[in-house]
């Protein structure tokens, strides 16, 4: 069995991406949200409890450069989400096996 | 380690390209290698060396072509994409080229990750 | 016969822009900012509207520098200046994203969607993007 | 008060196009479903109650040609839903005061 | 009725330009008016003559040119959002012409309906 | 070290295609297929995965006769004859639509989302669009 982690970019209050996602990723996967699909780390947004029932079997990232762009910085995100630079963001590619983008 | 890079969509309308650019710049930086980016569906756009932006605005194409010529990165762009939308040698960026489909399939086999850019 | 079916300079329609996409990650939200500044300028009725993901167009606090991309957002601020005072957004798009109106960076008037649909049907012309 | 048509083209399945749009659109209104947004009118669908909610006060409209591309014209679609062809599509604009895309 | 048209997207990747093609033939049949269809977003690569398709698919930039100049309509380019996506005059496809936003705001104004055809 | 790090011909790896988009309101199905054919060829572990909308890609009785764009439906039958043969549908997504596999144009192998992601979670290559 292979690491996977799973790359979400789309908003999920526009997309359905990050619930098909959420729906086929493995228990111990990875998933980095980026460009659009941060929103989907705010603590206080409609989608959060989405995210926060698989917190305990999927391990979420952030992109921060993302989170800044779009104002998110006074923002609270979901406990427990790790915010990666692109340096961090080639990390997670580096240590999963496989990178799979939800477009 | 070998990374590979698909974009899927053009400069501008999509966050894809930019973020497929820092990616590179973030992966070289850490020692990898970048060996081939494959420009695929709109992506074939990012290779348009007519593209002009505001003065005060980033230049895709340049920056790829920039990055590219830096490091030895292959910029591969889909002779089948770009045929329909218009991209021909005669607007090609020096260090962009254009090929088949192979070369995707190609840089899935030869890099140990290949990492895709789009909408 | 309408009014704006008249021909002569006192031809006024009503335009609204809607903006339902976030910023940055495409460039919808810039372009459809391009659109306004330039209509700001043919004397019509000008309102502009931001729902859904629209919102984040105009959150506070954003900062593109890691990204390579141009902060745009303090343009919004210039529509005052252009003299495009109605600016709606939509309550129930700021509820379901956590935010409210001190997030954003400009003075807006926040609709629900009813009032908001109400405004939406009195149009001459609607642009989205 | 102006009449409006509203055009969804855009597969409710995927993203929150059509959730928007219902949502604002005024009673009496007309909407006319294109491209991927003709999945809407899928009757068997689980989309199919969002739309089905509406019909006492919105008038919806499905374009012919794009159901036939998509393979749905062995499908059954909601009742009561008229299916136009481009010229039906011209038609609707010219009878109605706005056309409003929800992109 | 006058009728104008406002294209956000390229040909191909969308069913955009498409559907705003039949509709503009449609709304010619019933004889309606279409003076001016605008290109805007990535619509300005509607009028990049480099265009390629397949021999066996529809060529977009081909057809709007034809249909425009059968029915006198003038296809109008966005200047700004042409040149971020590198579309100039030496690939514009002869029919087509470039000019300013101000032309999309009078396409509102002169005409009795706006038709916005997008992603 | 992993089989896929040692040189020579015998270097096969697990490519899966995921497709979840609708024909014709965008060329992305389209252009995976193309991707698809060419791989093919290379000898490598090809299969191909149609969940949300892409179930649409091989829906029976297209006809696009009226929005003039080609109908590559059939070309999707020609997957087998290219040796590609591993075609999965994922059950929720039919489901969704109101659709069973007697809608498809090829025989497939329908499995529930628990199912796939196992497979997903076993190739060395993905690539969606």
């Amino acid at each position: 069995m292979t690491t996977m982690l799973h790359l979400v970019n789309k908003s999920p209050f526009e997309r359905n991406n990050l619930d098909s996602c959420l729906r086929l990723a493995k228990s111990g996967s990875a998933v980095l949200l980026l460009e659009d699909g941060v929103f989907a780390a705010m603590n206080n947004a409609a989608y959060a409890d989405a995210v926060k029932g698989r917190m305990g079997d999927l391990k979420f990232y952030v992109l921060g450069p993302d989170v800044s762009a779009r104002g998110l910085d006074d923002t609270p995100l979901i406990d427990g989400i790790n915010v990666v630079d692109y340096g961090g963001f080639v990390d997670l590619v580096a240590e999963h096996d496989v990178a799979q983008s939800w477009l | 380690m070998k990374i590979g890079i698909l974009v899927n969509e053009g400069p501008f309308t999509h966050q894809a390209s930019d973020s497929a650019y820092r990616f590179a710049e973030a992966a070289i930086a850490k020692g990898h290698e970048v060996a081939r980016v494959f420009f695929y569906n709109d992506g074939v756009n990012n290779s348009n060396k007519l593209s002009e932006p505001q003065s005060d605005d980033r230049n895709l194409v340049a920056l790829w072509a920039a990055l590219g010529k830096e490091h030895g990165i292959d910029l591969v762009v889909c002779i089948a994409a770009a045929l329909r939308r218009g991209i021909k040698e005669e607007v090609l960026k020096d260090g962009f080229r254009i090929s088949g489909l192979g070369q995707l399939v190609e840089a899935g086999i030869e890099n140990d990750r290949l990492v895709v850019f789009g909408d | 016969m309408e009014p704006w079916e008249e021909d002569g300079p006192e031809v006024v329609k009503r335009f609204m822009y809607v903006n339902r996409k976030a910023p940055y990650g495409t460039i919808y939200a810039l372009e459809c900012l391009e659109v306004v500044l330039i209509a700001a300028a043919f004397d019509q009725d000008v309102s502009v509207v931001f729902a859904d993901d629209g919102v984040f167009q105009i959150k506070k606090n954003q900062d593109t520098t890691a990204i390579g991309m141009k902060n745009f957002s303090n343009t919004y601020r210039a529509l005052d200046d252009y003299d495009v005072e109605k600016i709606y957004v939509e309550q129930e798009s700021l509820d379901a994203r956590g935010l409210t109106a001190d997030d954003l960076i400009i003075p807006v008037e926040v609709l629900n969607a009813e009032s908001l649909s109400e405004i939406m049907a009195q149009q001459d012309v609607v642009i989205s993007s």
